[in-house]
C-alpha cells in the first residue's frame, strides 16, 4: 500500500505545491515556475502509470520479454516540447507586460489598470 | 559494487541539493547545479549498467553537454547588471 | 523522489528569482533521472535537454529583462493554503483506488499497449517502439504537436519584435575584443565542443529508430549548440551564421515537410500519414516515412528554439544599448 | 584474468565513490565559495573518471566502451572549463574569499581558478 501508491502521492504533493505558487504568489515569473512544477508532476504521473514491474525500456532487443508501456512515453515526450514552447510564449508575454507596466507584480499591474479606468 | 557506487552518488546528490538550497551566494548555487549535473551523468551510466541496458549512455552524453551549456549560459547572463546583488560592491561593467 | 518535493518547497520560499531558476534547473535534472529509473528513456532524453537546459536559459534571460527580486506580498496565503490542502486531500483520496505502480494487470497495460509492443516490429520494423508509435501509429498527433510548436514560435516572433541595435560596428568590434579577452578559455573549449554537439544531434536524429532519440530531442540539442555559440560569441556573430529569414524558412519547411509526407501518402492511395504506400515494400515505406517526418520535426523544433532564444536575447541587448544611449 | 578485471573495476568504483563523497562533504562543510569550488572541481573530475573507468572495465561491447570514453573526454573538457569560468565570474563580480589575510587570499583564489 505504502510503496504501491507512493509515487502518486508525490505527484499530488508536487501538483499542490505548483498550484499554491500559482494562486498565492504575485510575481509572474514565479507563477511560470509554479506552472512548470505542476506540469512536471503531470509528466511524472503518466510515466509512473507506464511503469511495469520487471519491464525495461520499450526498445525491442533479443531476450527481453516485458516492456513498459510506450504510449504514455510518447504523449509525455511531445508534451515536454510543447510545454517549453508555451513557457517561452508565457515568458514573452511577461517581458511585454514588464515593458508596458514597468512591473511584473500582479498588484502593481492591477493598480495601474484601475488608475487608467 | 555498482549498487554501492550508485548509493554513493545518491548521497553526494543529496549534499549538493542541500548546498543548492542553502547556498549563500549565487555562485554557490551554480556550483551545486554543476556538480549535480556531473553526478546525474554518473548516476545514469550506473543505472544503465545495473538494468543491463547500456543504451542509456546516450542520455548521459546529453546530460554532460547540456550541463555545460547551462553553466556557461548562467555565467554569461550573470554578468549583466540586473544580476548584481545589492550587498555586493558595484563595479563598472564593460558589457 | 522525495528530493523533488524538497526542492519544490524550497522554491516556494525563495524570494530571489535567480535562485528559484537554479533550483528549477536541478528539479529538471532530477525529474529526468526519475524518468530513467522508470524506464522512460526517450522522455528522460527530452526532459534532460529541455527541462534542464533550454528552459533554464530562457527563464534566466527573461529575468535579466524583468528584474530579479520578488516583492514579498502574497494574496491571502491562508485561503490559498486551505484550497490547496482540500484539493490535495481529495486527490490523494482518489489515488487510493488506483492500481499500484508497476502492476502488470493495470487497465492501462492491457488495453492498447500490447498491440503496439507485439505488432510494431512486423508492421513498422523499428526497434524503438516509442518512435514507431510517435511517428507512425499516432503520426497525426505528432503533426499537431509540430504545428503547436510552430505557432508558439510565431507567437514569440510577434510578441517580441527585434529591437534594432543602433550600435555601430566599431562598438561591436570593441565589445568582441573585450569579451574575447575574458572568455578565452571557455571560447576555445566551446569551439572544440560545438562540432561534436552538432554531430551528436545528427546521431540522435537518425539513430532514433534504434535507440532513444528522434526529431524532438535532436532538434533541441542542435538548437542548444547554436545557443551556446550565440552566448559565447555574441548575438551578431550568431546571426551572421544563422540568417534570420533562413531560420524562419526552416521552421516553416519542417511543418510543410511533415504535411507533404502525409499528402503524398494520400495521393498514393493510402490514408493521410500512412507510410506503407510510400514504397513498394511496406516496411521500407514506413522507414522512409518515419525518417522524413522526424526530419521535419527536427527542423521545426531546432529553428523555433533558436528563434525564441534569439528574440529574447536580442530584446535584452537592444534594451541595454538603448539604456546606454539614454545615459550618455 | 576475469577475476583480475573484476577486482580492478571494483577498486576503481570504490575510489571513485570515495572521491565523490569527499567532494560532497567538501561542498557542504567548507566555509566559503572558493574552497568549496576547490573541493568540487578537483574531486569531481577524478571521481567521475574513476567510476567511468570502472564501468568501462565491466563492459564487453565495443560501442559501449566508445560511448564511455566519449563521456569521459567530455567530462575532462567540461569540468575544468566550467570551474574556471565560475571562478573567473565570481572574482570579476567581486565575491571575496573570507579566510585568512590578504596574501593567502590571493594564492587561494588563484589556485582554485586553475
Amino acid at each position: 500500500m505504502v510503496i504501491g501508491l507512493y509515487n502518486y502521492w508525490i505527484v499530488v504533493a508536487l501538483m499542490m505545491i505548483g498550484f499554491y505558487i500559482v494562486i498565492a504568489h504575485g510575481n509572474l515569473i514565479k507563477k511560470i515556475v509554479g506552472l512548470t512544477i505542476f506540469q512536471t508532476s503531470v509528466f511524472i504521473f503518466y510515466i509512473s502509470m507506464a511503469k511495469v514491474d520487471g519491464g525495461t525500456a520499450p526498445i525491442l532487443a533479443d531476450g527481453i520479454e516485458r516492456f513498459s508501456n510506450p504510449l504514455p512515453h510518447v504523449l509525455i515526450l511531445t508534451a515536454i516540447v510543447v510545454g517549453i514552447a508555451t513557457t517561452a510564449l508565457a515568458l514573452a508575454l511577461t517581458v511585454r507586460i514588464k515593458e508596458a507596466y514597468g512591473s511584473i507584480e500582479e498588484e502593481h499591474i492591477q493598480e495601474k489598470d484601475n488608475q487608467a479606468c | 559494487m555498482l549498487i554501492g557506487a550508485t548509493l554513493a552518488v545518491f548521497v553526494v546528490m543529496t549534499l549538493a541539493i542541500i548546498r543548492g538550497i542553502m547556498g549563500s551566494s549565487l555562485y554557490d548555487r551554480i556550483l551545486a547545479v554543476n556538480m549535480f549535473g556531473t553526478k546525474t551523468v554518473l548516476l545514469i551510466a550506473l543505472l544503465g549498467f545495473i538494468m543491463g541496458r547500456p543504451e542509456f549512455l546516450d542520455i548521459a552524453i546529453v546530460y554532460a553537454l547540456i550541463n555545460f551549456i547551462t553553466v556557461i549560459g548562467v555565467l554569461r547572463y550573470s554578468d549583466s547588471a540586473a544580476f548584481k546583488q545589492p550587498a555586493e560592491e558595484k563595479r563598472p561593467e564593460e558589457l | 523522489m522525495t528530493f523533488l518535493v524538497g526542492i519544490a518547497i524550497a522554491i516556494v520560499w525563495m524570494k530571489d528569482l535567480i535562485a528559484v531558476v537554479m533550483l528549477a534547473g536541478i528539479y529538471g535534472l532530477l525529474s529526468a533521472s526519475f524518468f530513467v529509473a522508470m524506464d522512460a528513456v526517450d522522455v528522460a532524453f527530452t526532459e534532460a535537454s529541455v527541462g534542464a537546459g533550454i528552459s533554464t536559459l530562457l527563464m534566466l534571460v527573461a529575468i535579466t529583462i524583468t528584474g530579479r527580486s520578488e516583492q514579498t506580498t502574497r494574496h491571502k496565503p491562508a485561503l490559498a493554503f486551505f484550497v490547496v490542502v482540500i484539493t490535495g486531500g481529495l486527490l490523494i483520496y482518489g489515488t487510493i483506488d488506483m492500481p499500484y505502480v508497476g502492476a502488470v494487470d493495470a487497465p492501462i497495460q492491457v488495453h492498447v499497449a500490447p498491440r503496439y509492443i507485439n505488432d510494431s516490429m512486423q508492421e513498422v520494423g523499428v526497434p524503438n517502439i516509442v518512435t514507431s508509435v510517435l511517428a507512425s501509429y499516432r503520426g497525426f498527433d505528432t503533426f499537431g504537436e509540430a504545428v503547436v510548436i510552430f505557432t508558439a514560435g510565431i507567437g514569440v516572433l510577434t510578441l517580441l519584435p527585434m529591437v534594432r541595435s543602433r550600435k555601430s560596428d566599431e562598438a561591436i568590434e570593441s565589445l568582441n575584443e573585450s569579451m574575447h579577452e575574458r572568455h578565452m578559455v571557455v571560447r576555445i573549449v566551446a569551439k572544440i565542443l560545438i562540432p561534436f554537439i552538432l554531430l551528436f544531434a545528427l546521431y540522435v536524429q537518425f539513430h532514433g529508430d534504434y535507440g532513444p532519440g528522434g526529431g524532438f530531442q535532436a532538434g533541441v540539442i542542435f538548437a542548444a549548440a547554436i545557443i551556446l555559440y550565440a552566448i559565447l560569441f555574441g548575438l551578431p556573430a550568431a546571426r551572421r551564421v544563422i540568417n534570420q529569414s533562413f531560420i524562419q524558412f526552416v521552421a516553416a519547411f519542417g511543418v510543410l515537410l511533415y504535411g507533404s509526407v502525409g499528402l503524398v501518402s494520400l495521393l498514393n492511395g493510402g490514408n493521410f500519414l500512412d507510410y506503407s504506400v510510400l514504397s513498394a515494400d511496406p516496411i521500407a515505406g514506413q522507414h522512409l516515412g518515419i525518417l522524413l517526418i522526424e526530419l521535419g520535426v527536427g527542423c521545426t523544433v531546432t529553428s523555433v528554439m533558436v528563434i525564441i532564444f534569439f528574440h529574447f536575447a536580442g530584446r535584452k541587448e537592444g534594451k541595454q544599448s538603448m539604456k546606454e544611449e539614454e545615459t550618455r | 584474468m576475469d577475476v583480475a578485471i573484476e577486482i580492478t573495476s571494483a577498486i576503481c568504483l570504490l575510489i571513485g565513490s570515495f572521491l565523490c563523497i569527499s567532494g560532497g562533504v567538501g561542498i557542504l562543510r567548507f566555509p566559503d565559495f572558493y574552497t568549496r569550488m576547490h573541493a568540487v572541481g578537483v574531486t569531481d573530475t577524478l571521481g567521475a573518471g574513476m567510476i567511468l573507468i570502472g564501468l568501462m572495465l565491466q563492459s564487453q561491447d565495443i560501442l559501449v566502451i566508445a560511448k564511455l570514453v566519449m563521456i569521459l573526454l567530455m567530462l575532462l573538457f567540461i569540468n575544468p572549463t566550467a570551474s574556471h569560468a565560475l571562478a573567473k565570474a565570481a572574482i570579476h563580480n567581486g565575491l571575496k574569499p573570507v579566510l585568512g589575510n590578504k596574501e593567502r587570499n590571493n594564492t587561494e583564489s588563484e589556485s582554485s581558478s586553475r
